[in-house]
């Protein structure tokens, strides 16, 4: 066990899937000798060489279209989008050539590409810095989305987003990336499917009132909410896989509670709350005692950092939501 | 159109007349020659019969190549088997020349496939329709091929209208920027759909390359020795460590820009008619007939062969049927998906109702 | 009243906006001379010359980009997308320019580009000429998106949409490009706004039991299914507007069911439907006597045309969730 | 990289020396040459102040322009009031000649607004912070002036690492293909965060411009006349209707890339001093102070004035107070729309519900 914060697990995770298949590739801008903006590739560089940890050009398109021929050619690119705002240049790549070369080959070809996108708000930064992509992805078939909440999640998860054979986009929450936690590193050494399945979600806290289902940034502000709910008891459940939703056991968290809140920074409207709402308004649909509720990003252009508390789900609003879901 | 062709690098003129140029130059054996031959009759025979089969029904549509003979089966008859195409829609003189079997190459116009045969069997690329963006599949194939340490090359194809995209110019960025082993072979056909080149650029297309640090050349696309000439210098470029070249293949699309097209709504008859001149196949076959290469018999045999091969794909074709319903659901994901799962089920049971309905 | 088809309807719609405002143009791949590939612009480039009919490069963000920069000289361009699967390569600038522009500027300046796409499976066309990623559009703060179910519809908002001053993705439903429908002309002669609100549903078939709620190509099939289903009465909503959603017209026929179906083409996890059964649900939580349910197509890339018959929602299909939703 | 440098355009040399130059060449007032120096003492001293500010938390972030003061004035300083920029997150010399408040400049830094000022005002868009998005819509606007018969220029401002962006080259392709009046400003500062310019291209930025089809010209961008005078002729050129320009203004980026970013992790300390002798306000004084355009009192005066509005933005930079939370829902669209009352009410309702508790 040591205590690493976000970053750095992710980064002795990059570490570890590089040190298991020399054909895993780092591929992004500023990650070799400055490590990423965010540091997350610090050191990779030098200890794997300039053909292991590649600086790319500044262009996103290029970076998906040429990771695609690597993933041909058998290399497994792991690419890193410098922030949230900048994925959509590569967009056309992702939606219509990664998603989607493997059905098109009718099954001779794999695209065991990771797309790793620093995502969400809350750190005082500049337009297109703060956004919440995800939904467009999980909208898209052929992709899996992953994002960690803590590192230990996010040291088991990388791995195993570089080892699956599908195309995974993996959302970090870049808020939480200075959290510190404890991490098993000893954990992985053999087989990455052996521990924790990535695409099923995980109950961090068991209550009996509310299940508040949160992913990424928001399982930290969930947390803090059911800590500081005294009236309501919530069940908070780390989504965790995003695309495919792991339905049974949140399914099993909505059985016993009756109640569900979705929380995200995204904006409501088509978010992944909706398509919650939406199967488990349909399959519990006598279980539930109140509507789902979602408590989310507001339909608007992620606002100017110094409002964007207002804009943010925060403690309050998820104690207000299963309060009320509570009284309904 | 014809003086905008000057430069070009050429080989053999429209008449049939094999010309020398200072840096290119190309020794075939005979049988190489009648090869190139044959390659460019059959390929515009199954062209033209998956034309016809369209019109038949039998195929939603089909983009003929008819009139780019030439720079496909050329450049394409210059890679090394290891080598790795990245074609467009148009270049099935290219998948010819990469043994995929006609049929295979009527599978996404007959709506059974969106591909149609295995990448690494014929280590050749889908038909991609996105405009651009295989030309990025290709160069970061062959940076995976730098990163071997290997001499295989990957040549990919686009057409003028695509010199337009931001992809294709990022992976000029790219290709340059890791001297990757990629060679781009740009067929300007004169049209992207009703667009003439100038749209899309007022320069000729091989001096864009120039000015993103590496060579481009022009070359008479309607030329097989020359394409090919080209295309082997441009490979041996890249296969010992020098980079990208952009070849510029001047060539004509005879036909429509597909088969729901109507190309008489842009452009003039007589152009079709200066280029029918040039026809790729007819000068190959005037030289051929010269030199005492091949004979009316050998022309005879190839044109009977490509009676019989039509002959097969029209047989063949209907036999060609469609993917189950729950196939669609197949390979969606390499890893299990419960959600596949899931909607599967929910297809077949749906389906099931019917039968037990009928039943 | 004239007889037309979509096509010719929208043509004459075009024709009608550019007549009234000297700032409107027309900007697409082959939109000049061969008057688009499916002849929407038909005619017009003659009619109005080529500064206000212009045939663009091949490339989809040089076209959208330099609409920004044309709105922001006071043109009003309307942007052909060839086909729905190529308006991906354009998706940076729609959602992180044209969409936020406006919100940028604190308003100073407006983006009245309308950005025309059709859409939508069922012609047996070939991969990318079949897709339907509204989502994405609806998801996306800032933008507006129409889809018109007949001519008369097609008639009147390609209009609006062009005289609004929000950007407005305007989704062509093309399998019902050559569907014949009566055309009143004369009703835009004055005032835009005084006609039909483009923001609203419109109740298409009255029925009692069921809501269906579709758009854009499924109207057709839902006013079939409809016509067809004899042991339900079925509602038909025609959405017309994707973002925002009048849920008021929706929820008032909701309100007298009790029973709402959505149907579209596009797979259904976070699809139009997802929102539309996560509000409902919230809103009339008591008043559903069954789960909202979901018509669409499935979570796959579309799939080869010999088999897209089975992947779009159909009449039968239609019939059959209405049916199950009765007996729920 | 001074050798690099061969061939650019020059007008005044590190150590203040007026040169010619076969082609270009610039004749100022002395109150014009004073003004271009006293414009890049300003706008240094705004950005020191800024990044000063950043530091004291009063900032989000700061992106410093120092070092570009001559490449980004000149050419502003060229501009006629009626061209319209269109300018990056690092264009604080433009913005300043544009007329654009200082304190606006900080508008987005602060928090407080996604944009700070009204473009049609100052003929000048916002700091665009999506690598080559803003160098389309140059584009476009230019496309709109040519529609409009008139005489406008767009100027588009873009960095050594934006030349690898699909969309700065899909810009070129259509400024060419639609003869705009355009001129492409590329500041090569030398680096893209932590990549160098190498990393996008092996060879010289301004070549690129010739494979689209016009012509590119390197310039010495810490020479505020070679600059000025190379963006004048562009701006002309465009004017006159002949279409647009690629200038590179080859200068440094002196300080980090953003006070966020840490340079010493990815270049040497011996390059920033080498550059430190071109600095591009020296060489200016020292040649107003030759020619007697200036001297010492002017100096003085201007720095005197820079403190004055260092202090100015240091008092009134707290006074610019953050917009209300509800302000966000206001201008995401131009016309009415009811999921924004919707939510502005909730999120009335709910901060309201606080309120009622505190009182
Ligand atoms: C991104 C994208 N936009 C639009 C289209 C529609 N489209 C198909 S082919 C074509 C023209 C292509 O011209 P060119 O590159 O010259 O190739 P050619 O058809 O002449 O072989 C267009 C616009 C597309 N396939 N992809
Ligand atoms: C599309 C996009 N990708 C990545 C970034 C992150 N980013 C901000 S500035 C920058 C480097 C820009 O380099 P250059 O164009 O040379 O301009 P400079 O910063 O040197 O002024 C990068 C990668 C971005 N803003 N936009
Ligand atoms: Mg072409
Ligand atoms: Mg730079």
């Amino acid at each position: 066990m040591t205590t690493l914060n976000m970053v750095k697990a992710i980064n002795a995770g990059l570490r570890k899937a590089m040190e298991r298949d020399p054909k895993v590739i780092l591929f992004g801008e500023d990650i070799g000798r400055l490590g990423g903006v965010f540091r997350v590739t610090d050191g990779l560089q030098k200890d794997f060489g300039e053909h292991r940890v590649l600086d790319a050009p500044l262009a996103e398109s290029g970076i998906v279209g040429t990771a695609v021929g690597l993933a041909m050619r058998g290399y497994r690119p792991v690419l890193e989008i410098q922030f949230d705002g900048f994925v959509y240049p590569g967009f056309d790549q992702i939606v219509s050539q990664v998603a989607k070369f493997h059905r098109r080959m009718d099954g001779a070809l794999a695209m065991p590409i990771t797309i790793r996108i620093p995502y969400g708000g809350g750190i005082g930064a500049v337009e297109h810095h703060s956004e919440s992509p995800e939904a467009y992805f999980a909208h898209t078939a052929g992709l899996r989305v992953l994002t960690p909440a803590d590192p230990q999640a996010a040291y088991l998860t990388i791995q195993q987003a570089i080892a699956c054979n599908d195309p995974v986009i993996y959302f970090e929450p870049k808020r939480r990336y200075w959290d510190k936690g404890e991490v098993d590193e000893s954990q992985l050494a053999l087989d990455l499917k052996a521990v924790a399945d990535p695409w099923r979600a995980r109950i961090v806290r068991s209550g009996t009132d509310v299940t508040v289902a949160c992913y990424g940034p928001m399982v930290r502000t969930c947390l803090e909410a059911a800590q500081a709910s005294t009236d309501v008891s919530l069940e908070v459940v780390d989504l965790q896989s995003l695309s495919p939703i792991d339905y049974e056991t949140l399914g099993s968290s909505v059985e016993r509670t009756s109640r569900l809140v979705v929380v995200h920074e995204a904006p409501m409207s088509g978010g992944i709350g909706a398509e919650i709402a939406a199967r488990i308004g349909e399959k519990y649909f006598y279980a539930l005692e109140a509507p789902v509720t979602r408590i989310t990003g507001f339909d608007v252009p992620y606002p100017a950092s110094r409002i964007e508390e207002y804009f943010l789900p925060d403690l309050d609003r998820v104690i207000d939501a299963a309060e009320r879901v509570m009284r309904f | 159109m014809v003086d905008e062709r000057v430069g070009a690098v050429q080989l053999l003129t429209p008449e049939g007349q094999r010309v020398s140029h200072p840096e290119y130059d190309i020794n075939l054996s005979d049988a190489e020659f009648r090869g190139l031959y044959r390659d460019m009759v059959l390929v515009r025979r199954i062209d033209t019969e998956a034309t016809a089969l369209q019109r038949q029904g039998e195929l939603g549509l089909w983009a003929p190549c008819l009139g780019q003979e030439a720079a496909q089966v050329g450049s394409a008859r210059a890679m090394a088997p290891n080598d790795f195409a990245f074609p467009t829609f148009r270049e099935h003189g290219v998948t010819w020349c990469r043994g995929v079997a006609p049929l295979d190459m009527l599978a996404m116009l007959r709506g059974v496939s969106n591909g149609g045969w295995d990448p690494n069997v014929h280590r050749c690329g889908p038909y991609s329709i996105v405009i651009g963006a295989q030309v990025l599949h290709g160069v970061g194939y062959a940076m995976g091929v730098q990163f071997d340490g290997a001499e295989d090359v990957a040549v990919t194809y686009f057409g003028d209208g695509a010199m337009a995209q931001g992809d294709v110019n990022e992976a000029f960025v790219f290709a340059a920027s890791f001297s990757a082993p990629v060679v781009f072979f740009c067929q300007n056909n004169q049209w992207a759909i009703s667009q003439p080149r100038d749209r899309q650029s007022n320069i000729q297309i091989y001096e864009r390359a120039a000015g993103f640090g590496f060579p481009g050349v022009q070359v008479d696309g309607n030329d097989v020795l020359a394409v090919m000439a080209v295309t082997r210098v441009a490979l041996d470029r890249a296969r010992t460590g020098n980079g990208p070249t952009l070849i510029e293949a001047f060539t004509y699309r005879m036909g429509a820009h597909t088969t729901s097209d109507d190309p008489t709504r842009y452009r003039l008859a007589g152009e079709l008619e200066t280029w029918r001149l040039r026809d790729p196949i007819q000068r190959l076959q005037v030289y051929l007939s010269r030199q005492g290469i091949a004979d009316r018999s050998y022309f005879d045999q190839i044109e009977q062969e490509g009676d019989e091969l039509a002959e097969r794909i029209r047989d063949d074709v209907r036999a060609m049927v469609p993917p189950t319903p729950e196939s669609m659901f197949e390979h969606v994901y390499a890893e299990p998906h419960a959600r596949m799962d899931e909607q599967r089920s929910e297809m077949l049971e749906y389906l099931s109702s019917f039968e037990d309905a009928a039943g």
